[in-house]
């Protein structure tokens, strides 16, 4: 039985990470990728995480730590990437509904580094 | 608290890497914190605090909205459509912790369609790309219902209370 | 020792070859490191072919050979220090010359253009015997 | 015996570590230098006296009984290629202190300094294969270091090409490692001495001309080494010295230790040897006598030279490996004291151009001795080293019946005259260029301790024509030991 | 005791050399200390020595090469030491004045005295070896003294030009040395005479020898230095050039011939070489207007008229080689001093330009005739008693001494030419010089003391001349030395014999030639040979150097990716090569060890191959990373999570630092001008990638025994104390490495700082909350 | 010049700490498990580099206590050591001793003097990497420093 | 059905190393090479329930860690440089 259910969850787990795959494959533009790579691959590996915690012995906490990184970081290197390619000449971003960002300018300069 | 808080949350750590609770690995992870805290006492992002049951209640309603992401992003891959309108929008906030706000921060990266691209110390705003800004205000309603879990959960007092301030409309206006 | 992993290690090693037949310093290092990568997968493959982690209380029988292991991972050590000191050498390379490619040797050069030249002519041999 | 053989490695790395931290102290770091290297030559010195009166000995690392372990192993080559190597280094670190240049300038000099004699003397006294390309890599660190050291703008250039090539020897050389392991299953040099022997005669030729490549690169033989004189000339000169005195010996010692052990005369490519020799001999003396730089001429002269060595070991006869084993030992004196000298000529006239350089035996009398008696040697004009060396190899060609290679060393020997009287004619005859200004005194400070330390060099390479005699026995007690080596091997396996 | 003389020449040579200037003219009586010395010794034990007993003092030097520093005397050598120092104090004497307080007398006294001790070494030596040390000592003198006017460009072309050709001849001979010391068992060369080797072996050995002492000797075609060597001050010529270093190849000659003479080509090599060099020396000696010059090719004839003598291997021609080397040695060296008085009084020796000698010139000009007449062979003089033993020694010969003989006369007769065209010069010059000029009368006359030894010389020609039997014994002894069959009875009269026949058609032909000199000059203007050996010279050297010129340049392109192209693929083909000549084929191994090896195989090809086309560098560095991620999950398939940890976390830490490197760079790879074009690349990049593979296949295939290993995993717990074996091998087992491994970074690390930051100020922080260590500079001041 | 960013920074901060504890405990660890001094220090060192990216080369030269001289040198110095005290006792080098303490209440805890040279690999590794940051950290323009000046 | 799992994984990060391979931009392979460090944590972990061993499991958690820092590297690196 639980084999079963760690089996499903891994299925599930490597079915989103190739949705991930797919989805960086297919979009068109860098924003769309990244929307899809961060979220499903988070999910993706949550589910394998909980699958492997299930079936090995003793791994259950290193595999919690590794989610827990991969939770706590996956966001923020997503920020970090889109504000870079959004000032970073050479990126294919698509915006075709409003810019707030663009319409501030160079304001941001002063006080983004104000953390 | 926000000391105590890492102390714990590193000697956790410690005990949970080496997947066996002692005594010993208590005290060595004690130890090793301590020597990390002492070492490197340049915490810089606020005070933190906990509160156990906003923080599942926050817990839940991530893990809610980052199951409906997953299956967004499903169905966006596999059924591609020219998306409608995508675009970056301004989001204030109101005024919490370099740590709550990266929480909200990261929380919205991981909900459906939305991403954190900037955020400005003052006032404070997240600039959010979202894959559909049509309707802002559905944007608005969602990261200011995750900003109120979040700040319940880690915030401190002074948080909570700027919670009940409504400034919409500094950012509604434009 | 398999085919497919063999032609891997070899292919990574002619890459790394291609790479560093090239002039720039930041390609050459490229190639360094897939020859480092090449040669790596070799000294793996050494050992036979995989097997468990070789911890005590395991099945001996079954274990990965240890030794490669401890031999690609110094090998790999080595390659970071040295290839963070030839990036080194590119960048200072940069703020001095502004450029990281490998110049050839200007003396080389140089001997290479006298050679052309009659060569003795420079050395001040003639002969001092004088004709009545 | 165990301290003598681990403190030559352990001791400058322990020196190293010290010097690190005491980064701000020149004063401080010179102490450290002199010592260590001062009690490491001491130690060495013991280690060959023992060595050459007990026989080898070996010294297992963390106590592991080999073939598991490391091996340390003393035998009579290894213990004097330590000796004469630390000498050098030790005379050549004296000269350092006295010159105004890289030592002073730049904390990382003796740091790096000393852990380039940790790895030269891991490389002559391990007895493990892996062991060896690591002592090699130490080496090769310290040395991309040390040759770039000041960071100007040729000294880059000449960095990336030794580097790069380097790199690409460290590569062969795991490649090697590779399948040597994969073949025999053991990295030790004495199991593999007995595992190679099982070996198809195929499989092992190809790896004793895989092994020979590797080596032959760093010991700058045909067609390996056109790399070399484009490098070494553009460091500072006690660098300079050090590669030319050790370096490329050390490339020279792995080949006669690998051959010797490993590809024993019935499989050794003896022929290829020799002709490789002659080839390096005669293009390393035309690069010589084509240059107009005295450190390049010097440069290329080394490369010539190697083969004179290679030369003793392709006709892997007891005379030959004794010839070799000599003319290493003259050699690495008396080229790290010419390039010393060549430092000195140029820290006096500012340029080592034999062009823009005339009359310094006039000027400098003293310099003009010190550099006309290694020149002597190294062209191998009597009653000097150079003379006995090559003399010993001549006498083994004829008695192999190698006449074309004894008359190729001997032809080779005059053009290395031809080059040495062309630096003399030049830069040491001539008038006195009146023009050229006077270095100033401050420069000078430390002149007295840079010739002194070369003066000692000098006298060094004297004694060993001195004491040719003695040093040829040793010299043929070594040859016998490589010629057979059971007595290694069973020293190092506790046989 | 001969140990003494050479160490007191090398001390009093040195002492000389150090003290220089402050010597004053004390540099020629500390020089002259060593020759004279020999010189008593051999007055005071001479007997001993040259009655034949012997005087021996042997040094092991290298036992086992044969090289021993064996010195004996015998009366041969003592005759030799009797031109090597006796002379040599005479020089002294005479470049006392010559230099006078010049401020190179240190350096030539002092090199004088080394050369003396040298030449004394060659004399003295009973050892091949040792024979060959003091040879190449005496090269090495001689090429400093030649130049020791060394602001003159000529006198530095010179002196190479001497070196190198007596240091070939030397090293040829050293060749032959050794070939005929195996040969003979011996070096010594004593114990070698008593029982010479013969063969097709010893015939070579014998050849390479003799190009040796034709090298020393100026014997055709290696005369050519010898006349170019001239440009050395006079006391110099006069020693080196005439009395002692070129008598060195005669002499390993006269040693020689009684043991090898009968060796197939050693007669008509030597004898032929002999002749030829005896008549073209005379011929050239007719022409040059350098009074220097024409000493120099005299000396060069007589030089060839020696080695015929000696080289023939007749007793009696050996006993008449002793009586003529001394006798050269006399008039040869008094002759050369006479031009260095002339050139050093009247600043000239060119016979066009020589002043009128008048008052005050008369010693010297007694001298010149004297010596002169000694050198033609005009009675009494000793130059004729040697002259006659000579023709004496071959007049009843077999057809070959014949040959021999005509070839002396003719020499002979050239040689009666020159000496009556030198003392013209010196008397008449207006006779042997075209010009009409009006002369000036020299201005100064040399003082007596300049001459003395000069008269001292000459007064030797006559007395030996005269009373033949002041040197008969030691002369004969000395043959008697070289060859026990060779006895020598000189005397002043023997009677009317074809010798004495044979003297006056000589003399009578040169008189009669020097009368006809203008037509000699015209037939000699159309004998000229088309090259000389000096054009030889030259174009030897210049050929030599442009091959090197041409070898260096090719191979020295000065391109790294040249160097490394060869390199790798001589590694490649080199090894493949020697493998696939052998036994090496072990059969093909599994395809794939596993499913998993596939995307990984997949993700390590396609990084690898994109990271190679990659025209950015960033992409590079990025596609760079994904191979290591491969690599890293090959590991965690093998069974390696040390290996696939470190490589994961090394892998980051190097894109890092990429990134760190690449900010400064430009974004994509310039297209250049590739060192080694495309199809090459390609080339040497496949023959790489075959060659692994292939000997990677061979090597495992052939692996028969397990690997050390097994016991590491079974001994890392008991003995390591560590349940993870590959740490247990690396930090204990195999801790060795990682020291090694360890020093790499922390040198790196210093290296890193130092270069990128050479030349500019320690990094500093800002930060107020640093602490001022930390802003303290860490590789580089 | 460094955009800082505030999100950044704080998950640095974070993981930083829990990066540390990760490399200690694969320094310890090491011996039986995977891990040891190499990847203990790559941890550490990848920690500081976070540091750097967010902060830039002063928040990581500010932090230390230590100059970055003086990792490699007390590594190396602890390396070495380990190696040459044996020779004191008549060992050979590098033969490492292990000692066991039985502890009522932490049990058994053993100890060899190979984590003391594992250390010593771990802090040149750490030292190796703030070696590179200082050389190669700094912006080449040279604006970095001045945008810190005018910082906080 | 691990092995499912494995298959599929494999395939998603084929299409990530896809991305990384052509790019276009720089953050277009940062973004796919943050993806395939997930993915490798998660081979990681299948691997070890395959194999039934928790050896590999501080190798996942390096990598989630140490992908974040390059991730982030890359990031900075084209915030300055262009993507
Ligand atoms: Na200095
Ligand atoms: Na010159």
């Amino acid at each position: 039985m639980a084999d079963v259910i760690v089996g499903i969850l891994a299925i599930a787990g490597a079915l989103f990470v190739l949705l991930a795959g797919v989805g960086v494959l297919r979009f068109p533009d860098l924003y769309a990728r990244m929307h899809a790579a961060t979220k499903a691959t988070t999910v993706g590996i949550a589910l394998v995480g909980i699958a492997g915690a299930i079936a090995i012995d003793g791994g259950t906490a290193k595999i919690v730590l590794a989610v827990a990184v991969i939770f706590v970081t996956a966001p923020s290197a997503a920020h970090f990437i889109g504000r870079a390619a959004y000032r970073a000449e050479g990126v294919d971003i698509r915006l075709d509904g409003r810019d707030d960002l663009g319409d501030l300018g160079d304001l941001l300069a002063d006080d983004a580094g104000d953390g | 608290m926000t000391r105590l808080v890492r102390l714990v949350g590193l000697t956790a750590a410690w005990v949970a890497l080496w997947s066996d609770l002692t005594v010993a690995n208590l005290l060595s992870g004690l130890l090793v914190a301590v020597l990390i805290v002492g070492a490197f006492d340049t915490w810089r992002p606020g005070h933190v605090i906990v509160r156990p049951v906003a923080v599942l209640k926050l817990a839940g309603y991530f893990v809610y909205q980052l199951a409906v992401a997953s299956l967004v992003v499903a169905r966006t891959v596999l059924a591609p459509r020219d998306r409608i309108r995508s675009g970056i929008v301004a989001v204030p906030l109101r005024g919490c912790s370099d740590a709550v706000v990266t929480l909200i921060a990261d929380a919205i990266t991981l909900t459906p369609g939305t991403l954190t691209l900037e955020v400005r110390r003052t006032p404070l705003t997240l600039y959010v790309h979202a894959l559909d800004v049509r309707d802002p205000a559905v944007l608005q309603n969602e990261i200011r219902t995750l900003e109120v879990l979040a700040v319940k959960a880690f915030g401190d007092d002074d948080a909570i209370a700027g919670l009940a301030v409504d400034d919409t409309s500094v950012w509604w206006s434009r | 020792m398999t085919v497919l992993l063999v032609v891997v290690a070899g292919a990574l090693c002619a890459c790394g070859t291609y790479l560093v037949l090239g002039r720039q310093l930041s390609r050459v290092v490229i190639g360094i490191g897939l020859l480092g990568h090449g040669v790596n997968v070799l000294i793996v493959l050494s050992g036979g072919d995989g097997g468990d982690p070789a911890f005590a209380g395991g099945d001996a029988e079954r274990f990965a050979d240890p030794l490669p292991q401890a031999f690609v991972l110094t090998a790999i050590v080595i390659t970071f220090g040295v290839i963070a000191f030839l990036l080194t050498l590119a960048y200072r390379s940069w703020l001095v010359t502004a450029d990281d490619e490998v110049e050839d040797d200007v003396e080389d050069r140089r001997i290479a253009r006298e050679a052309q030249h009659a060569a003795a002519e420079a050395q001040h041999l003639n002969d001092p015997e004088t004709e009545p | 015996m165990t301290a003598l053989i681990a403190l030559p490695i352990l001791l400058p790395l322990f020196g190293a570590a010290l010097s690190v931290g005491l980064g701000r102290s020149r004063a401080a770091q010179r102490v450290v230098s002199v010592v260590t290297l001062g009690t490491v030559t001491a130690t060495s010195a013991v280690l060959l006296i023992r060595v050459d009166h007990d026989g080898a000995t070996a010294v297992q690392v963390g106590g592991w009984q080999p073939p598991i372990g490391i091996t340390l192993v003393a035998d009579r080559l290894a213990a004097i290629m330590l000796v004469v190597a630390v000498l050098m280094l030790l005379a050549v670190l004296l000269f350092a202190i006295g010159q105004p240049g890289a030592e002073r300038h730049h904390a990382g000099f003796h740091p790096v300094y000393l852990v380039l004699a940790a790895g030269i003397a891991l490389a002559f006294l391990t007895g493990d294969l892996f062991n060896l390309f690591v002592a090699f890599e130490v080496t090769l660190m310290a040395s991309y270091v040390l040759i770039t050291l000041g960071g100007r703008p040729d000294q880059i250039r000449s960095g990336m090409t030794y580097v790069v090539i380097s790199l690409i020897a460290s590569t062969l050389f795991l490649i090697a490692l590779a399948l040597v392991y994969a073949a025999t299953g053991t990295v030790n040099l004495a199991d593999l001495s007995t595992k190679v022997a099982d070996l198809p005669d195929g499989v092992r030729s190809g790896l004793a001309v895989l092994l020979i490549v590797v080596f032959g690169i760093k010991a700058a033989i045909f067609p390996l080494f056109f790399w070399l004189p484009d490098s070494y000339p553009t460091a500072p000169t006690p660098v300079t010295a050090v590669f030319a005195g050790l370096l490329t010996k050390v490339g020279v010692y792995a080949i006669i230790r690998s051959q010797t052990l490993l590809f024993p005369a019935d499989t050794q490519p003896g022929n290829l040897l020799l002709i490789v020799a002659g080839l390096t001999m005669v293009v390393g003396v035309f690069g010589a006598i084509t240059q107009d730089d005295i450190k390049r001429i010097l440069s290329f002269h080394i490369v010539s030279q190697i083969g004179y060595m290679i030369m003793g070991l392709g006709l892997f006869t007891l005379a030959g490996l004794a010839g070799a084993v000599l003319y290493i030992i003259h050699h690495i004196v008396v080229k790290t004291t010419l390039f010393l000298v060549a430092g000195l000529v140029e820290e006096r006239a500012g340029t080592g151009k034999l062009a823009k350089l005339t009359g310094l035996a006039r000027l400098e009398p003293v310099l003009a001795v010190l550099f006309l008696l290694p020149a002597l040697s190294l062209a191998g004009i009597p009653p000097f080293s150079g003379f006995v060396a090559k003399l010993a190899l001549v006498d083994a060609g004829v008695t192999a019946h190698e006449y074309l290679i004894v008359a190729v060393s001997l032809a080779v020997s005059l053009l290395t005259l031809f080059s040495m009287t062309k630096i003399w004619a030049n830069a040491f005859w001539g008038g006195v260029d009146a023009g050229r200004p006077i270095p100033p005194a401050a420069t000078l400070g430390g002149r007295s301790l840079m010739v002194g330390s070369t003066a000692a060099l000098v006298a060094l390479s004297l004694a060993i024509a001195v004491s040719a005699g003695p040093l040829y026995d040793l010299s043929e007690r070594t040859a016998h030991d490589l010629i057979e080596p059971s007595a290694y091997i069973d020293t190092v396996l506790g046989r | 005791m001969l140990f003494v003389l050479l160490l007191l020449h090398a001390v009093c040579g040195t002492a000389v050399l150090v003290g220089g200037r402050r010597l004053g003219r004390g540099v020629w009586l500390l020089g002259a200390l060593a020759p004279a010395s020999a010189v008593v010794w051999l007055l005071a034990d001479g007997g001993r020595v040259v009655s034949g007993a012997g005087v021996a003092n042997r040094a092991e030097w290298v036992p086992e090469l044969g090289l021993a520093l064996d010195l004996r005397a015998d009366p041969f050598s003592a005759l030799m030491i009797v031109l090597v120092s006796g002379i040599g104090v005479l020089v002294y004497a005479y470049a006392w004045h010559y230099f006078g307080t010049s401020g190179r007398a240190g350096r030539v006294a002092g090199l004088l005295t080394l050369f003396a001790g040298s030449m004394l070494g060659v004399v003295l030596a009973d050892n091949l070896l040792a024979l060959y040390v003091f040879w190449e000592l005496t090269s090495i003198t001689s090429y400093l003294l030649i130049g020791v006017d060394d602001a003159d460009p000529d006198a530095r072309a010179a002196a190479q030009h001497a070196l190198l050709v007596t240091a070939l001849g030397g090293l040829v001979m050293l060749g032959g040395f050794v070939v005929l010391g195996q040969e003979a068992g011996t070096y010594q060369i004593s114990e070698m005479l008593a029982a010479p080797p013969a063969g097709t072996t010893t015939a070579v050995a014998l050849v390479l020898i003799l190009v040796g002492a034709f090298t020393k000797s100026a014997q055709y075609p290696f005369h050519s230095w010898l006349p170019g060597a001239m440009v050395a001050p006079t006391p110099i010529s006069a020693y080196l050039h005439s009395a002692a270093m070129v008598k060195a190849g005669v002499y390993l000659v006269a040693r020689l011939a009684p043991g090898f003479a009968a060796v197939g080509p050693w007669r008509p090599l030597v004898v032929g070489v002999g002749l030829v060099t005896m008549i073209a020396g005379g011929l050239r000696a007719l022409r040059p207007f350098d009074l220097k010059q024409l000493l120099a090719f005299g000396t060069i004839s007589q030089l060839g008229f020696m080695t015929v003598l000696f080289g023939i291997g007749r007793p009696a021609a050996t006993a008449a080689g002793c009586a003529l080397i001394l006798a050269h040695g006399l008039f040869k060296a008094a002759l050369f001093m006479v031009v260095g008085i002339v050139d050093h009084e009247a600043h000239t020796r060119d016979i066009r330009r020589l002043p009128a000698l008048g008052r005050g010139w008369g010693p010297t000009k007694v001298v010149a005739v004297v010596s002169a007449a000694s050198m033609a062979a005009i009675p009494p003089l000793a130059g004729f008693i040697a002259k006659e033993q000579a023709y004496g020694a071959l007049v009843d010969g077999s057809g070959g001494d014949r040959v021999a003989l005509a070839g002396i006369v003719a020499g002979s007769v050239l040689t009666v030419v020159y000496s009556v065209r030198f003392t013209c010069a010196l008397i008449r010059p207006s006779l042997v010089s075209d010009d009409a000029a009006e002369r000036a009368v020299a201005d100064h006359a040399p003082g007596q003391a300049f001459v003395l030894p000069a008269a001292v010389l000459a007064a030797g020609s006559i007395v030996l001349g005269v009373v033949p039997a002041v040197w008969s014994a030691f002369v004969d002894h000395a043959a008697d030395a070289l060859d026990p069959r060779a006895h020598a009875h000189l005397e002043l009269w023997h009677g009317v014999t074809a010798p004495l026949v044979l003297s006056l058609v000589t003399l009578g032909t040169g008189a009669l030639l020097f009368w006809r000199r203008r037509q000699v000059a015209a037939v000699q203007a159309h004998l000229t040979f088309p090259v000389t050996g000096a054009q030889v010279y030259e174009g030897t050297v210049r050929g030599v150097l442009e091959l090197a010129g041409r070898v260096t340049s090719l191979v020295q392109s000065g391109s790294l990716p040249i160097y490394a192209g060869i390199i790798l693929s001589t590694a490649a083909i080199a090894s493949v090569a020697a493998m696939v000549s052998g036994a090496w084929w072990p059969g093909w191994p599994d395809l794939v060890g596993g499913p998993a090896h596939i995307p990984i195989a997949g993700i390590l090809l396609g990084g690898g191959v994109a990271a190679t086309v990659a025209r950015r560098r960033f992409a590079a560095a990025l596609l760079l990373g994904v191979v290591g991620y491969g690599m890293a999950m090959l590991f965690v398939v093998q069974g390696a999570p040390d290996l696939a940890l470190t490589q994961f976390a090394i892998e980051t830490l190097s894109v890092v630092v990429f990134l760190l490197v690449l900010r400064v760079l430009p974004d994509r790879f310039e297209r250049r001008a590739p060192a080694v074009n495309r199809p090459l690349r390609l080339a040497v990049s496949a023959a790489v990638g075959i060659f692994v593979v292939l000997m990677a296949i061979a090597a495992a295939g052939s692996r028969t025994e397990p690997s050390v290993s097994r016991e590491m995993s079974d001994e890392a717990l008991p003995e390591g104390h560590g349940r993870n074996v590959v740490n247990v091998i690396l930090v204990d087992i195999r801790g060795m490495d990682t020291m090694g491994e360890i020093t790499v970074l922390a040198t790196a690390g210093i290296g890193i700082v130092a270069l990128a930051r050479a030349g500019r100020p320690p990094r500093r922080v800002a930060s107020p909350s640093s602490r001022s260590d930390a802003a303290e500079e860490v590789g580089s001041e | 010049m460094i955009r800082r960013s505030l999100i950044l920074e704080t998950t640095v901060r974070l993981v930083f700490d829990g990066a540390l504890v990760l490399s200690i405990y694969l320094l310890f660890a090491g011996h039986n498990q995977p891990g040891g001094g190499f990847v203990g220090g790559l941890v550490a060192a990848a920690a500081i580099a976070l540091r750097y990216i967010a902060g830039g080369p002063d928040d990581v030269l500010s932090m230390l206590r230590l100059r970055p001289r003086g990792f490699l040198s007390a590594g190396l110095a602890l390396a070495t050591g380990t190696a040459l005290v044996p020779l004191a006792f008549g060992d050979t080098p590098l033969d490492h001793q292990a000692v066991e303490w039985h502890l009522d209440l932490l049990g058994t805890v053993k100890f060899t003097t190979a984590t003391v040279f594992d250390t010593g690999v771990y802090l040149i590794v750490v030292g190796l990497v703030l070696m590179i940051f200082e050389a190669l950290g700094e912006d080449p323009d040279g604006d970095e420093v001045t945008a810190q000046e005018e910082g906080p | 059905m691990i092995t499912v799992a494995t298959v599929l994984l494999a395939l998603g990060g084929a299409c990530f190393l896809v991305r990384v391979i052509a790019g276009p931009s720089l953050a277009d392979r940062i973004v796919a090479l943050d993806g395939l460090v997930v993915t490798i944590v998660a081979a990681i972990v299948l691997h070890s329930i395959r194999r039934d061993v928790e050896w590999f499991l501080d190798v996942a958690l390096v990598v989630a860690f140490i992908g974040f820092v390059g991730t982030t590297a890359g990031a900075r690196f084209i915030e300055r440089r262009g993507g």
